[in-house]
């Protein structure tokens, strides 16, 4: 099984809708260790994406979309969360130029390009308490399950999972970098909300790929 | 209650600029803005300090940030005419403005005392 | 022709503020306020960091200055989206955004190059 | 001979007279190594201090004009002249405290005590490029005269003589203190604004004097 252009915006749309949802989840997250904006800064970004989706040609490959995504929330998002989610998606887009179907490979190259780009862009390490503690525990799974001959749909439920572990397991750091490196010891016992915000987005992947594969 | 914060500027935007940005990561904390001129041009009032400073006094002292050296020179000034027990309970501390004073406002936020404040000012780097 | 300046804040008010007291010093370089997203909210912008780069361009070069960390991933994504050519004339530099805002103002004024305004904006302690 | 109030008074309304005649010169010369606004800053000042004149009651002592201009000079100029010539008025009230008559050593004390306010104020030492070099050597001058028994007008004759001196000796200097500072070498060849208007004040006192003296 392998995931294509169809699979992209799909799960462009209901990141959309599950950024929305979580809306003021994400705003009390960054209220706590932040200035409370993670949610609505999201949530522009991604509305602003859906209102454009439809402007993508028929025949636009999944990088097209990825660019579209990148493009868009760089230009819209207005927080830190911006310049990294848009590295991000220009550089998945990098990884998959040209491809028309995605397989598990690829998808991991995927998400392992996406978190370079943050890496690249915000120079933070892990243990920093930032998305960065969601994205790398997530490429190291799904790096793994390729290894062990997965499916698209399961890379990405591998992904999903180990990003929701790592948005919790931020819990317990000081952040050192972000606004939430402000706060210096304060800051422990507080989710950090981009890596929360990544978690639900890979989830958004791997349910999406789950629905396409399951009929 | 916590420390409050006085950010004095040349401009008024600048110093109102910085209340609003600060505000975001300290919604309870004192934060005034003495920026510009009694008219609004671009200097420092002595007065616009001097109330800003009771203004921002919630009962745990003030910090005071500035933007270049003659505001420096006005808040200075505007300390010697407070009575000791005023005086007593401000500062005015040697930090960037805009970072020092998001810095600083982030501090009082989380309950640090004056002396707390003033060290995160002074301490702030650019966060990435 | 002088190096041009871009103030990048989460303010659009502190953005501006920082061009009206700049200008003072430095009535003939190009300063150009990218303060604040879109709609005028406090947060940054892309697009506006971009126009006010190109803006800034006087033919000698640019130099950015940025308030907080999430402003300067923002400069640093404006700069990766420049051509190669553009993007060669321009840096960033890590300096308080108001004092060393006012001492590159100064430097690019009295004709200095791109290294030597960012060097005054890095070296700038409040005059007093 | 010495001088009262009504020297005092008439100093500080000739004083505000030479500083709006000097208005444009003091921009320009601040438009050189400062932000150009020294002439406006000055005149501001000065002006709120004629309409206040005339609330002095009719026996108020030399240091309570002196008083009333610090306070309306720190409430009025705007800029560093602000903080730094109203430390100076009001330090040389205290220097004069109680007297209703000013002779030449009380004056050359007033002038000291000026200086010294300055100097408390903003630091600068001598040969920084700032008011304090044309204060210095018009206080030594001041002292010198009254050394050998020089009387009131013949003290300020001496003082203003010798500030003047000293704002054109800032020509050459590099700035260490104030705006100017910004410029490094580049002040060379300017003359100091606050020097200069030192020397302005100090002449419009001398003047003041002599014509007191004279018939
Ligand atoms: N340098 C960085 N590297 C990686 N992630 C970062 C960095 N700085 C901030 N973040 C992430 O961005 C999130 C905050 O995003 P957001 O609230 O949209 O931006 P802002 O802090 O500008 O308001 C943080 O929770 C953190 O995960
Ligand atoms: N720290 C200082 N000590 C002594 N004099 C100073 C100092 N800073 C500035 N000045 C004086 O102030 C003058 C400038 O006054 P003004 O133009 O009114 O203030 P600003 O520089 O704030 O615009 C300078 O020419 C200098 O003589
Ligand atoms: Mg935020
Ligand atoms: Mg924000
Ligand atoms: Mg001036
Ligand atoms: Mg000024």
């Amino acid at each position: 099984m392998s995931l294509g252009a169809e699979w992209m915006i799909d799960w462009v749309r209901t990141s959309a809708a599950v950024i929305a949802d979580h809306r003021v989840e994400l705003i009390t997250l960054d209220r706590e260790i932040g200035d409370g904006d993670h949610g609505e800064n999201m949530d522009r970004g991604f509305s602003a994406v859906l209102a454009k989706l439809d402007d993508l040609p028929a025949d636009a490959l999944p990088a097209d979309v990825l660019k579209l995504v990148a493009t868009t929330l760089i230009s819209t998002v207005g927080g830190a969360a911006g310049p990294l989610y848009g590295t991000a998606y220009l550089k998945a887009a990098g990884a998959v130029a040209g491809r028309v179907e995605l397989d598990g490979g690829a998808l991991a190259a995927l998400l392992r390009a996406a978190r370079d780009g943050i890496v690249l862009r915000g120079k933070a390490e892990s243990g920093d308490k930032t998305m960065v503690d969601a994205w790398t525990p997530a490429v190291n799974a799904a790096d793994a399950a390729v290894g062990q001959d997965a499916g698209a749909a399961a890379v990405l439920a591998a992904a999903a999972a180990a990003a929701e572990q790592g948005a919790v397991a931020t819990e317990p750091l000081i952040a050192r970098k972000g606004r939430a490196s402000y706060l210096g010891e304060r800051a422990i016992g507080h989710r950090d909300p981009g890596a929360q915000s990544t978690a639900l987005l890979l989830r958004a992947a791997a349910d999406v790929a789950g629905g396409v594969a399951a009929p | 209650m916590t420390v409050g914060l006085v950010f004095v500027s040349h401009s008024s935007k600048i110093a109102e600029g910085l209340v609003d940005l600060a505000r975001q990561m300290a919604p309870d904390v004192p934060l005034v803005a003495a920026g510009g001129m009694d008219d609004g041009g671009i200097g420092t009032s002595f007065g616009l300090v001097t109330d800003a400073i009771a203004r921002a006094e919630a009962g745990d002292g003030v910090i005071i940030l500035c933007d270049l050296g003659s505001a420096i020179l006005t808040a200075d000034t505007a300390l010697d005419f407070l009575d000791d027990d005023a005086r007593s309970r401000v500062s005015i501390v040697d930090a960037p403005l805009v970072e020092g004073g998001v810095a600083a406002a982030v501090a009082a936020q989380t309950g640090d005392d004056r002396d707390g404040v003033a060290a995160a000012a002074r301490t702030a780097v650019p966060a990435a």
